[in-house]
């Protein structure tokens, strides 16, 4: 038993950070916004410099074959910088599930290009909607037990407008006889899209957790600086005492994420027990960021103009994808048989 | 104690409800908080006031009909369940107006009331200073006499209404050597004054319902200050009574909310009989909630009409809608799971999106009107006792 | 719509409160606990000679014949002052139940010495418990979809020790078949009992609020005068803002409680989702107050020398009484159709 | 990252899973806060020391088997899990333990550890006072230098164990003009001193598990002093340290307690399939919390293995197992409905009352060791930085 990251982990974490610090300043999200493009290329060239495309993809592909261990940290910069590039539906669900198929082969070139992000690829699972669907080049959608690989020329999108605005949904339709299916109905393909699932609790969750990390220390700084009544409103217990929780429900939901993402790889018979867990407390943690840091601001926060709203809402979002804390209750429960 | 409604309360309640839903617009209008939005929902009030129904419970002679408390209750009711427009000029009639009657001479009552009711005159209000929120006692506008007018100067912020409103009721500092809680004062500016440039600000939902207001030796007629001159604080706290009491708020609002929130339930586990089932405790206890807060008000309404007044506990009022508006919302959202962050114009958005465009609002709700801090500050200290310092 | 009370219901539950005071002080009610018996045969002549035992009977019998929304104020009084005799069960569920009976005349005599405080009554329609009946006379028990009424040597009493130890719950075994039904198996019993029901579930919201509002003027007391760190431990933020959620929980049920008492007798077709909500209300306020008079007490209030235990522990078991909160929402999504 | 137990910590545990099952009383105790119970439990901690299972984390010179910290964390899970007698001298091995480590000479150590460990000396906490709970350092009791000797006046209060315990550990005012946390003194006070009196106080549960310990000219000798003269603030923040952090309360305990409320819920759902269902939400937030509580745990451990140390976020610690121990026992008592308030004696009580009887003690776990408002002040200041004043 030993529950600490490498340096290497440690070390690819903190050079993700740069690059988002850079690339993916709250003034690049709100152009990005603005703009009503599809997509930051410059954001994602860099992530593709970095490898982090092809985090999960095998070495012999051009990938880092990293496991989710190696790769939760990654997500948690996701989370802390905002980043509205769907990097997870392309890295961590696409392209292992394309790996996974039978066909492999024939997919080569397409993940060789997932890759090195000259085309990008989206997903959905249980959702009716899928993230950036309108930059991708291929979606992988799975629908009536059989996992489809769709080329955007095949697709019709429809923009669902999210109350997050850097985050792009769409409700997609095909012509699902268009020979489309990659894996028919089958034990295998289940079992691929159950393991798929579970990595988008662990990977969501550890999103939520750099979200709600990130609200909590801009209104960390924020109460220290803001005076009223001749002090920093920070001197307050009651401010004090928000984010004394806030503090501890990200403190105890980190070290499950991270337990989570370990147990998806290494036959852990409570894997999807923890995957489960991970997000009910990922989801309860930046609920409670949201809430407290809103609060904690005021007036200010309530305007588009100041950055927090960007966090604000990629919580409220994160907070529900691929399972709010309702359905993550309902999920444990069937799996301790309560 | 007698709960039933008598047959004047239950006739003035049948009125009410036959004409606002044989005359509510049938067509979605543009958000209140945008250019459009605004001149739609003014016509509004003037149709409301033509049919004597802007605001009932004021004397006949400024637009109403004179009506009880517990009729104007069941008149909010009757309002919010029918669905019709919210009102753009909330600030003037539940804020101002109250502090209006209280502090107005006869001429500023006969002046602003009457246009107030008609959607004339539209308010917004401008307290609020940068770095002047919770503590609006350290105030810096100042407005300096100059023979018959104020010069104003300075800067107010988060200005509900304040993009497109045709007047600013504000708190400045009259007496510059003042501090504190002194030397303020209370002064109704017309939007158009010259001197005085607004810049929109956008809410989190993207409206751009705040503005900031910047004053330039912004010339006022002292006929405009509400009150004396340096008493400011004190009709002020007039207008804070109402943000926390029964004007601002009543029950109607979420009685309304919680009843589309049960009717939402219903729709929501027929389609899903799987609903996670603590959902529905949620929507009970929303629901409770809201008759909590009708009977709480009745109660205190009963108080008033036998001619009592409501202190400091009108905070516990505060806290309570507030926490209460964000519940039924957040209820609502758990309930629409992944089509809960879906927004106006989102083809699969349910009720066009009203469920997250009025969470999005009801988050504002322990911010506003003092912070609910603030709200547990007065409450422990001046409705239990507990000691300041 | 008047909603508020008259001058003689306020008057005699002052005179109620009053008389409390004196005969049910902590002093009286920690003799009772540590002598063990079975009831405080003063304070239960106090209540005869007030009328408090007869609040519900008719005037022909002797009784005061008020309403619910006459003796609500009373049930909050018994709350307030952790009455341990069980005035509630005897005058406000048992009485009537004798008194609709249909052989009413039969019980003319018991009726009249339960007025009179004379014989006391205890009752149990849905608990398998019976509070007091170690010192009733009859109890009136419904099994089996039939009333019955059993005279104290009839029974065989098993003490159930309850984490109160001024509350004297017990099981109870009677033999059938020995001619104790009053009343058989039929709408009206039914209908009888369900009123009753509701009725104990209003008059226990009562008693919660009391006991809650109890637990928060001692608290009150107890901040402004503790000192620590050369201050009173109530301007602490943390302190202030517990006790306001705690007096803004009492303030919202206690109204809900009013309202409720008085819809049951007056044909509200609302009575029994008004008394469900009541107690759901009440129960909610208890329990914060219980948590948070302890707290911010500390540890004075954790030893049965300091009297906030005997509040601590009413409010506690008042809670779960007659529907706890779980049980009182699902009787409520039942009221209206979730 | 590696979170499966090597072959050594596996080996290790079912050791000790073997050997307390094997071990432990099958007959209930009086409980430990009873004189009976107290010299009952006396008798266990001597079989757990005769075994080498008393102190497993402790050096083998002083009775232990220096054991690893992943060691003992899983100790400490078999031990709750078996359901084995709590242990009377926690205030010892748990909490003076560490600091006489810290602090203690060669000659203290060898003279109390291993009395400590094979329950010879069990010991009650001597902090607080009328005056002094959540303020320690307004403390008053004086303790005078006289010769070799020290002369104890003045009062304590809630001494846990007190009532029995054979030695006391007490913070004490050695220069009585110091103010503050300057001039104290950490001293170790024989039970049977002459000059020392004690008073069983009553826990709500009606045990006396505290005792007002009075000192009347109670002299003790100046070998008993626990670092020097003076420092005894610094060496009160060792105890304190493991009253927030790993020491005092090992996640074993929470999980075996949040296993068996799963257990609890199994039955009940049997007993009455209509249970409401959002009692089966609050069994699965309160297991899951348990698990949050051990991987939290498993990670400080790694740190700590690695050189690191624990600083000011053991508050996060002690907020989050005083809450979840509430909880757990909170919703089976939930579960219980009206069994739920019944006790030790009960024929209806279900597991003898435990539940209820783990509530009350729950109850001071937001108390004690430091008030969760005290806790949530040192983590905003000392680990979120915002400003003391």
């Amino acid at each position: 038993m030993k529950f600490s990251f490498k340096d290497e982990q440690l070390l690819f974490a903190e050079a993700t950070r740069e690059m988002l610090r850079k690339d993916c300043s709250p003034e690049a999200i709100n152009e990005f916004v603005e703009s009503d493009s599809a997509a930051m290329p410059e954001l994602w060239n860099s992530f593709a410099s970095m490898g982090v495309l092809g985090i999960t993809a095998s070495e012999t592909l051009g990938g880092l074959e990293m496991l989710d261990q190696d790769f939760v940290l990654i997500m948690e910069e996701l989370g802390r910088a905002a980043c509205p590039e769907p990097v997870m539906e392309h890295a961590v669900l696409s392209i292992p599930l394309l790996e996974e198929c039978n066909n492999k082969s024939k997919y080569t070139s397409i993940l060789k290009s997932a890759i090195n992000g000259e085309h990008r690829l989206s997903v959905a699972l249980e959702s009716q909607y899928v993230v950036g669907a309108d930059s991708a080049d291929y979606l992988l959608l799975f629908r009536d037990s059989l996992l489809h690989l769709v080329a955007k020329e095949s697709i019709v999108l429809q923009r669902q407008a999210s109350v997050d605005s850097s985050r792009r949904l769409f409700s997609v339709k095909w012509d699902t006889n268009s020979g489309t299916v990659i894996e028919g109905d089958s034990d295998k393909v289940r079992s691929l899209i159950e393991i798929t699932k579970l990595r988008a609790e662990v990977s969501t969750a550890a999103q939520c957790i750099g979200v709600a990390q990130q609200l909590l220390d801009m209104t960390v700084q924020y109460v220290q600086e803001r005076k009223q009544f001749g002090k920093p409103v920070g001197v307050n217990q009651a401010i004090k005492h928000h984010l004394a929780d806030t503090g501890k429900a990200i403190e105890f939901a980190r070290p499950m994420v991270y337990r989570a993402a370990w147990s998806l790889n290494k036959g852990d018979t409570e894997a999807e027990l923890a995957a489960h867990m991970a997000k009910l407390l990922a989801s309860k943690a930046v609920d409670l960021a949201c809430k407290t840091s809103l609060q904690c601001h005021g007036a200010i926060a309530y305007t588009l103009e100041y950055d927090l709203q960007i966090w604000l809402k990629r919580g409220l979002t994160l907070s529900s994808s691929w399972g709010d804390i309702y359905r993550q209750r309902e999920k444990i429960a069937d799996c301790l048989g309560l | 104690m007698d709960l039933f409604f008598d047959a004047n309360q239950t006739a003035f309640r049948d009125e009410i409800r036959h004409w606002i839903n044989e005359n509510k617009p049938n067509d979605r209008w543009a958000p209140m908080d945008t250019q459009l939005g605004f001149e739609q929902h003014r016509t509004w009030e003037r149709t409301l006031f033509e049919a004597g129904w802007s605001v009932p419970n004021w004397p006949k002679k400024y637009g109403g009909r004179d009506c009880s408390l517990i009729e104007w209750l069941l008149y909010e009711e009757e309002y919010y369940l029918s669905g019709a427009p919210g009102r753009v000029n909330t600030n003037g009639i539940s804020l101002l107006g109250p502090t209006l009657f209280s502090w107005g001479t006869e001429e500023q009552k006969d002046r602003f009331l009457p246009k107030m009711a008609n959607g004339d005159e539209i308010w917004a209000q401008g307290w609020s200073e940068p770095d002047s929120g919770s503590d609006l006692a350290s105030l810096k506008t100042v407005a300096v006499r100059d023979g018959d007018h104020y010069v104003i100067n300075g800067q107010k912020t988060w200005c509900s209404r304040g993009a497109w409103a045709d007047w600013i009721f504000c708190i400045v500092r009259t007496d510059p050597t003042s501090e504190r809680h002194a030397g303020l004062s209370y002064l109704l500016v017309p939007g158009n004054s010259p001197g005085l440039i607004r810049r929109p600000v956008s809410r989190l939902d993207g409206e751009p319902a705040f503005a900031e207001i910047f004053f330039d030796d912004c010339r006022v007629h002292v006929e405009n200050l509400l009150g004396d001159e340096g008493a400011g604080w004190s009709v002020a706290m007039a207008t804070a009574s109402s943000e926390r009491g029964l004007n601002l708020r009543a029950p109607g609002r979420f009685l309304a909310a919680a009843n589309r929130l049960v009717q939402l339930y219903m729709k929501a586990i027929e389609r899903n009989p799987l609903l996670p089932s603590a959902i529905r405790d949620q929507v009970v206890d929303a629901y409770v909630n809201a008759q909590a807060y009708r009977y709480q008000v009745f109660q205190k309404a009963t108080m008033l009409m036998e001619g009592g007044t409501l202190g400091a506990e009108a905070s516990y009022m505060k806290l309570f809608w507030s926490e209460l508006d964000i519940e039924i919302h957040a209820s609502a959202l758990r309930m629409l799971s992944e089509q809960g962050e879906l927004v106006e114009g989102a083809p699969d958005a349910e009720d066009s999106g009203n469920w997250m465009s009025g969470y999005l609002f009801a988050l504002a709700g322990p911010i506003y009107a003092g912070t609910n801090e603030i709200q547990r500050n007065i409450v422990a200290e001046r409705v239990l006792g507990l000691p300041r310092k």
